[in-house]
C-alpha cells in the first residue's frame, strides 16, 4: 500500500475564480503580505504497490482532473 | 508545520507560456509588403485575404489578420446565411413590425408588450464549445446570451434550454448530459435567473455533435432601451467587467507560433479554445449595468462575446456615425505577454462594452466600484471613419470598421436538393410498420411510450435548475410554455416555449419548420397568452453541403412564411452550421423559440388535468393518420420516413385565438398541447401533472385506438372545463371553427381509456420518471 | 405605529433579495435593504440573510460573505438578541460567522437540487417560529448545491438535547443532511437558519403553497412595534 | 517570496461525498488497485518573506478552510 498525492490545478490561462475571489478576501481577515493565491484539488489515494505511474496518469487524467482546463501532478508519498 | 512535502516532481503536465511579444505594425507592414500570412490556417479563403489587402491597400498587420479572420468567420459574418436570413425581413410586414422596437441585427430582438413594458429575447448555440468541454460550453453558452439581452438595456428575467444528445444509452452522452446540464444550471442558478423550459431531445444523429442551445428573455421599460453603436466625437469607450485572459483564443494562437517560427517551440499553438466561466462576475456586471442604464450614464452599449474586442469595437465603430481609436495598452490583461491580436481576439467571459460622454465617465465608475466591478476607459470616438488601434505605442490597426463588422464576405453557396436520398425517405412510410392492436398490447405500448427517452419526464434535468428565484415564475417545466410575471402591480408577464421536431424537418424541411413554428406558438396559447414574437437557432450541417444548404433555405423559408400567417414577427435569432460527424449531418435542427405576452398571469391556463374531479376533458383540433416522423416510429420501430404531419397555420391561429379568449376569461380550468407521443403522452402527462386521473373514450377522435392515440397530428390541445360550461365551450370552438371532441371526465387515480383499459397513476409515474435516474443516476439520497 | 423594520443584506451575488423583501412586505413589515459593504444595521428591528451565491460562493459558500463588514454588525446585534434569519445562503453565511453550529457541505448527489419539500417544524419557541405550532409541515421549495447540514457528534446531539433542531426534512432529507436537518437555532433561539425557501412559499401563484410566510409573522409577534 | 501550500481535507467524520463519488467511477474507467481516494483542496500561494507561520495558519484556518468541518497542513516549499 502506497500513499499518493494528486494535486490539480486550472491551467494558467485558464481564470481560477476561486483563488481570484481567496485573493481579494484576504483584506477582510487583516491579512498582508499574500501576493497571490491560486485554488486547486487535492486528491489522497491508497493505491496497491503494484499501480504503475503510466496507471495512476491515466486516472489523474481522465477521473481527477480536466485535462481541457486543468493541469495536474501526481506524487508517491 | 504538519504536511506532506510538495511535489518531489515525478510526473507533470504543465503547460508553459510565452513571454515575448512582438508588435507588428501598420508600419511593418507597410514595410514588409511581402511576408507570409497563415491566413489559411486562420480559416480565410485566398479570395478574403485578397480582399482584405485590398481594403487597407497593404497587408493585414497581425492584429487585423486577427480582426478579419474571426470577425469574416462563419459564425460572425452569417457568410453563407446572410442571403438566406434576408427573406426574414422581406416577409415581415408592417403590421408585424407594429410592436417591434429592435428587430435582426441588434444583439437581441425587442417587443413591446403595452403599459410601457417591452421583452427582448433570444435563443443561440454554443454547440461545440460544450462537445469538447460539457460543463464549461454550456455555461459559457448561458452566459453569452443573457450579455446579450443585458445589452438591449433590459434586466434578464429567465433562461431557457433547448437542448439535443445521442442516444440516451451511448456512452458518450453519459459524459455529455450531465455535464452540459450542470453548466447550464451552474451558470444560470448562480446567476439568479428561472429555468423556465427547454427541451431534452435524444437522436443518434447528435452523437458527435450534441445542440446546446441558451435562451434568454430580459425586461425593460421602453424608454431604457439600449442599442449598440458609438457615436459623439469624445465620448470615452469603456470596458468593464473581467479582465481579459488568453481564454478562447486557440485560432489566433497561430499567428504567435508562426511569428516565432518554431512550432516546437514555446508557442502558443496548443491553447486551449475554452472559455471558463465566472457566473459571479456575471451576476454583479448584470445589476452593475442596470445601475448605469438607470442612470442614464450609457449612450451606446455592447457585450464581448464570440471574437471578444474585435467585435465589439468594430460593430460599436461601424454601427456608430464617426471613427474610433483604443489603446489596447489599457485593457486590464490577467495574462502576461499577451499579442495585440491575442487581446482583440480574447473571448475571456463577463466583459462589456460601454460609450460614455466625457462628463459622465466619473459617475460610470462610481458605479462599477461599487459593484466591485473593473471599469477602464480604453479609447474614445474620434471624427473620422477609422477604427485606430494602438498597443506598444504603435499602430496596430488601422481599418475602415464596416469592412470587418458589417460588409463582410457573402457567400451564394450551391443550394440542392439530394432527390434520390430525399424521395427515398419520404416513399418509406410509417404504413407497414406493425401496430398493437389489442387492448393489453396498447396498454403496453402506451407505458412504454411514457417511458421513452425522448417523452420520460425531464426532472432529472429541470431539477438541476431553479425555477423559483426572482419570485415571479408562474409555470416552469414541466409546462408547455414558461410564464413569468413582469409587473406585479398588474401581473402583465410572459410565455415563451422553444420547439423542433428535427424528425420533421429532415422529412421536409419547409413543412417541418413551420411545424416547430406551430408548435411553439401552441405551446404559448395552450398557457394563456398570446404569441407575440418569434426568435430562432437553425442548427444544421455544413453549409458547403448543397442538401444541407436546401434544408436550410427551406426551413428559413417555412419559418417566415409561417410567422407571416401567424402575425408573428421573427426579432432575431442565431445560425449555427458545421454539426456534423465526420461527414454525416446532424438532423436539421431549426429551433424555435415563441414569446407571448399575458396581460394578468392569474388568468394563465394551468398544466394538465389542474382544475378539479369531473372537469370534462375535450380535444381540439383533429386527428389524421399522421405517423411520419413520429415519436412511435422512432422509438418502437427506429423507423423514419413518410411525410411529416400537415401543417394549418390559419388553424393554429384560430385555436390560439380560442385558447386566448378563453383562458382569460377564466373558462378553462386546464390544457396541454399534444405533440411528440400524440394523445397518448398528453393524457398521461395531464394526468400527472394534475395529481388527478381521467376517464375517457376515444371513439369520436380517429378512425381506430391505435392512430386516436398515436398519431401526431399538428393543431390539437388537450383542455378541460368545468361540467357544468362544457357545452358552451364546444359551441364556442365550433363557432370559431376548431374541431372539437370530448373525450369523458377527470378523477380518479388512474387514466381509464375505454378502449384500452386502466392504467394507475404509480404505474405511469415508475414509467415515466424512472428512465433518466437509471441512466443517469438519482440526485438525492 | 410604525411598522416594524426588517433588514434584508445584499451581498455581491445575493439572488434572493427581492423575493425576502417581499416575503418581509407581505408580511406586514418593512423591508430595509442593507449594504454588504456598510457597518450599518440602520436600526432594524430583525435581519434577514437571504440566499444566493454570495461571492460565486467560491472557496465555500457562505465563506467570504461571513468576513464582510456587514457581518460584524451582525454578529454583535445577534448576541444583543437581534433576530436573524439566514436561508439557505444566508444560513451558510451564518454557520461560518459562527453564529450557528454546524456547517452546510455539498448535497450526496453531488447535484444542485431544486425540488419542493415537506418540513416538520421541531421548535415553535425560535423568534422566527412562533406563528406555528411543534409538528406544522410546510411545504416550501429547497434549492440549494452544498445544502447537506453537517456537524460534529457532540453538536448533533446537543441540537437535539436542547430542541434546537427547528426545521426537519419530513420525507428524508433528499441532500443527505445529518438527522434530516433542515434548519437550526442558536442557544438564545433569536437566530435560525434553514436550507430550504420561506420565501419562495408566500403566494401561491409563485410557489407550492404559502406555508413559508408564517416566519415572516413570527418575528412581527417577538419586536415592540 | 516563497512559495506557500495549504492542503485542506475534509475531517474524517465527515462523508466526503466527492471522494467517494470518484471512488466508484474508478471500476467504470478500469482502474484498480486504487483502494481509497478523499478529496480536498489545494491552495498555492506567493507570500512575501515576512510573514511568519502563525499568519498562515490564522490565515488557512479562518478563511482557506471551515475547522468546523476540515482539516489542513501549511508547508513552505
Ligand atoms: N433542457 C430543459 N431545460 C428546461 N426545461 C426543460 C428542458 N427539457 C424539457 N424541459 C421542460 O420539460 C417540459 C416537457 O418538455 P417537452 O415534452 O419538450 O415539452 P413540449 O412537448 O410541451 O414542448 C417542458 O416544460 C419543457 O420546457
Ligand atoms: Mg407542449
Amino acid at each position: 500500500m502506497a500513499r499518493v498525492v494528486v494535486d490539480v490545478m486550472p491551467k494558467p490561462e485558464i481564470l481560477d475564480v476561486q483563488g481570484q475571489a481567496v485573493n481579494r478576501a484576504l483584506g477582510r481577515i487583516g491579512v498582508s503580505g499574500v501576493s497571490d493565491v491560486r485554488q486547486g484539488k487535492h486528491f489522497e489515494l491508497e493505491v496497491s504497490d503494484g499501480v504503475d505511474d503510466e496507471t495512476l496518469h491515466r486516472l489523474a487524467g481522465s477521473l481527477l482532473a480536466n485535462p481541457v482546463i486543468e493541469d495536474w501532478t501526481v506524487t508517491r508519498l | 508545520m504538519a504536511g506532506t512535502p510538495f511535489p518531489a516532481t515525478t510526473l507533470t503536465a504543465v503547460t508553459e507560456l510565452a513571454d515575448q511579444v512582438t508588435v507588428d505594425s501598420v508600419a511593418s507592414a507597410q514595410a514588409s509588403p511581402d511576408q507570409p500570412q497563415p491566413y489559411a490556417a486562420l480559416g480565410l479563403k485566398d479570395d478574403e485575404y485578397a480582399r482584405i489587402r485590398e481594403i487597407l491597400g497593404r497587408r493585414p498587420t497581425d492584429a487585423e489578420l486577427a480582426m478579419y479572420s474571426v470577425m469574416w468567420s462563419e459564425h460572425c459574418s452569417y457568410k453563407s446565411s446572410k442571403v438566406h436570413l434576408r427573406y426574414f425581413g422581406e416577409t415581415t410586414t408592417e403590421e408585424m413590425k407594429a410592436t417591434m422596437l429592435a428587430g435582426i441585427g441588434e444583439n437581441a430582438g425587442v417587443v413591446s408588450i403595452g403599459d410601457g413594458w417591452a421583452v427582448t429575447f433570444k435563443v443561440e448555440s454554443h454547440n461545440h464549445p460544450s462537445y469538447v468541454e460539457p460543463y464549461q460550453g454550456a455555461a459559457t453558452g448561458v452566459g453569452g446570451i443573457v450579455r446579450d439581452i443585458m445589452a438591449m438595456g433590459a434586466r434578464p428575467i429567465a433562461v431557457g434550454d433547448p437542448l439535443r444528445f445521442g442516444p440516451i444509452d451511448a456512452p458518450d452522452t453519459a459524459r455529455v448530459l450531465p455535464g452540459i446540464v450542470s453548466g447550464i444550471g451552474g451558470y444560470g442558478n448562480c446567476l439568479g435567473l428561472p429555468n423556465v423550459g427547454g427541451e431534452v431531445v435524444f437522436d443518434a444523429s447528435y452523437a458527435g455533435n450534441p445542440l446546446v442551445n441558451a435562451l434568454c428573455v430580459g425586461a425593460l421599460r421602453t424608454e431604457d432601451l439600449h442599442l449598440a453603436f458609438a457615436s459623439g466625437t469624445g465620448n470615452k469607450i469603456i470596458l468593464f467587467g473581467a479582465t481579459t485572459g488568453l481564454d478562447g483564443i486557440g485560432g489566433v494562437s497561430v499567428l504567435a507560433s508562426e511569428t516565432f517560427g518554431d512550432d516546437e517551440g514555446p508557442g502558443r499553438k496548443k491553447l486551449p479554445s475554452v472559455q471558463v466561466g465566472d457566473p459571479f462576475t456575471e451576476k454583479v456586471l448584470i445589476e452593475c449595468c442596470l445601475e448605469l442604464f438607470h442612470a442614464g450614464l450609457v449612450v451606446g452599449i455592447q457585450d464581448l462575446g464570440g471574437a471578444g474586442l474585435s467585435c465589439a469595437t468594430s460593430e460599436l465603430a461601424s454601427a456608430g456615425s464617426g471613427g474610433m481609436h483604443v489603446d489596447l495598452d489599457a485593457v486590464p490583461l490577467r495574462a502576461t505577454g499577451m499579442t495585440a491580436a491575442e487581446i482583440l481576439s480574447s473571448e475571456s467571459q463577463e466583459r462589456m462594452c460601454a460609450v460614455v460622454t466625457p462628463e459622465n465617465v466619473d459617475a460610470f465608475m462610481a458605479v462599477c466600484r461599487k459593484w466591485d466591478t473593473i471599469a477602464t476607459v480604453i479609447g474614445e470616438v474620434t471624427d473620422g471613419d477609422r477604427l485606430v488601434i494602438t498597443s506598444r505605442g504603435e499602430t496596430v490597426v488601422d481599418v475602415p470598421p464596416r469592412t470587418v463588422a458589417h460588409e463582410g464576405p457573402v457567400y451564394e453557396r450551391p443550394v440542392a436538393r439530394d432527390d434520390a436520398a430525399q424521395d427515398a425517405l419520404a416513399a418509406d412510410g410509417p404504413e407497414s410498420l406493425p401496430r398493437p392492436e389489442t387492448p393489453s398490447e396498447l396498454r403496453a405500448e402506451i407505458l412504454r411510450m411514457a417511458a421513452a427517452p425522448n417523452l420520460a419526464s425531464r426532472a432529472w434535468v429541470t431539477d438541476q435548475y431553479d425555477r423559483f428565484v426572482r419570485g415571479n415564475t408562474v409555470a416552469a417545466a414541466p409546462t408547455d410554455a414558461g410564464v413569468v410575471r413582469i409587473d406585479e402591480s398588474t401581473g402583465r408577464g410572459i410565455a415563451v416555449a422553444t420547439d423542433c421536431n428535427a424528425r420533421f424537418v429532415a422529412l421536409d424541411p419547409y413543412v417541418g419548420a413551420q411545424l416547430a413554428l406551430a408548435e411553439a406558438y401552441r405551446n404559448v396559447a395552450t398557457s394563456g397568452a398570446v404569441p407575440l414574437a418569434v426568435t430562432d437557432c437553425l442548427n444544421f450541417g455544413s453549409p458547403e453541403d448543397p442538401h444541407v444548404m436546401w434544408q436550410f433555405s427551406q426551413a428559413v423559408r417555412g419559418i417566415a412564411d409561417g410567422c407571416a400567417v401567424l402575425g408573428t414577427p421573427v426579432t432575431g435569432g442565431n445560425v449555427s452550421f458545421y454539426n456534423q460527424t465526420g461527414t454525416t449531418a446532424i438532423l436539421p435542427t431549426p429551433v424555435v423559440g415563441v414569446l407571448g405576452v399575458i396581460d394578468d398571469v392569474t388568468r394563465r391556463i394551468p398544466s394538465g388535468f389542474a382544475g378539479a374531479d369531473g372537469d370534462a376533458v375535450l380535444l381540439l383540433g383533429a386527428t389524421r393518420e399522421e405517423l411520419g416522423g413520429s415519436e412511435w416510429a422512432h422509438e418502437v420501430h427506429g423507423h423514419l420516413g413518410g411525410r411529416p404531419p400537415a401543417v394549418d397555420l390559419e388553424h393554429e391561429r384560430r385555436l390560439g385565438d380560442l385558447l386566448a379568449a378563453a383562458g382569460s376569461q377564466g373558462a378553462l380550468t386546464g390544457s396541454h398541447d399534444l405533440s411528440d407521443g400524440g394523445l397518448a403522452q398528453a393524457l398521461v402527462e395531464a394526468a400527472l401533472a394534475g395529481g388527478r386521473g381521467a376517464s375517457v373514450t376515444l371513439g369520436g377522435v380517429a378512425a381506430d385506438t391505435f392512430t386516436a392515440l398515436f398519431s401526431e397530428s399538428a393543431g390539437r390541445v388537450l383542455v378541460t372545463v368545468p361540467a357544468d360550461g362544457a357545452e358552451e365551450f364546444l359551441a364556442r370552438a365550433a363557432a370559431a371553427d376548431v374541431a372539437v371532441v370530448r373525450l369523458g371526465e377527470t378523477g380518479g387515480d388512474a387514466l381509464r381509456i375505454a378502449e384500452v383499459g386502466d392504467l394507475g397513476l404509480d404505474e405511469l409515474r415508475a414509467a415515466w420518471e424512472g428512465t433518466l435516474p437509471a441512466r443517469f443516476g438519482a440526485l438525492s439520497v | 405605529m410604525s411598522a416594524t423594520r426588517v433588514g434584508v443584506i445584499t451581498f455581491p451575488g445575493t439572488l434572493d433579495d427581492v423575493d425576502a423583501a417581499r416575503a418581509v412586505r407581505v408580511a406586514g413589515a418593512e423591508a430595509v435593504p442593507l449594504w454588504h459593504g456598510d457597518a450599518d444595521l440602520r436600526g432594524v428591528d430583525a435581519v434577514v440573510v437571504p440566499g444566493g451565491f454570495s461571492y460565486g460562493d467560491y472557496l465555500r459558500a457562505g465563506a467570504i460573505a461571513s468576513l464582510a463588514p456587514i457581518m460584524r454588525e451582525v454578529v454583535d446585534g445577534a448576541a444583543r438578541g437581534l433576530p436573524v434569519l439566514g436561508i439557505c445562503n444566508g444560513f451558510q453565511i451564518l454557520c461560518e460567522a459562527g453564529l450557528l453550529p454546524g456547517a452546510l457541505v455539498a448535497n450526496a448527489g453531488l447535484t444542485f437540487l431544486c425540488r419542493e419539500v415537506v418540513l416538520t417544524v421541531g421548535n415553535a419557541e425560535t423568534a422566527w417560529t412562533c406563528d406555528y405550532a411543534t409538528g406544522d409541515e410546510l411545504l416550501i421549495p429547497l434549492k440549494s448545491q452544498e445544502g447537506r447540514y453537517v456537524a460534529a457528534p457532540d453538536t448533533l446531539s446537543a441540537l437535539e438535547d436542547s430542541g434546537r433542531i427547528v426545521f426537519r426534512y419530513r420525507d428524508g432529507a433528499p441532500n443527505g443532511a445529518s438527522n434530516g436537518i433542515a434548519g437550526v437555532t442558536n442557544e438564545a433561539g433569536n437566530v435560525v437558519g434553514l436550507m430550504p425557501h420561506p420565501e419562495h412559499a408566500t403566494d401561491a401563484l409563485t410557489g407550492p403553497s404559502t406555508d413559508g410566510l408564517a416566519l415572516f409573522r413570527s418575528v412581527l409577534a417577538g419586536v415592540p412595534a
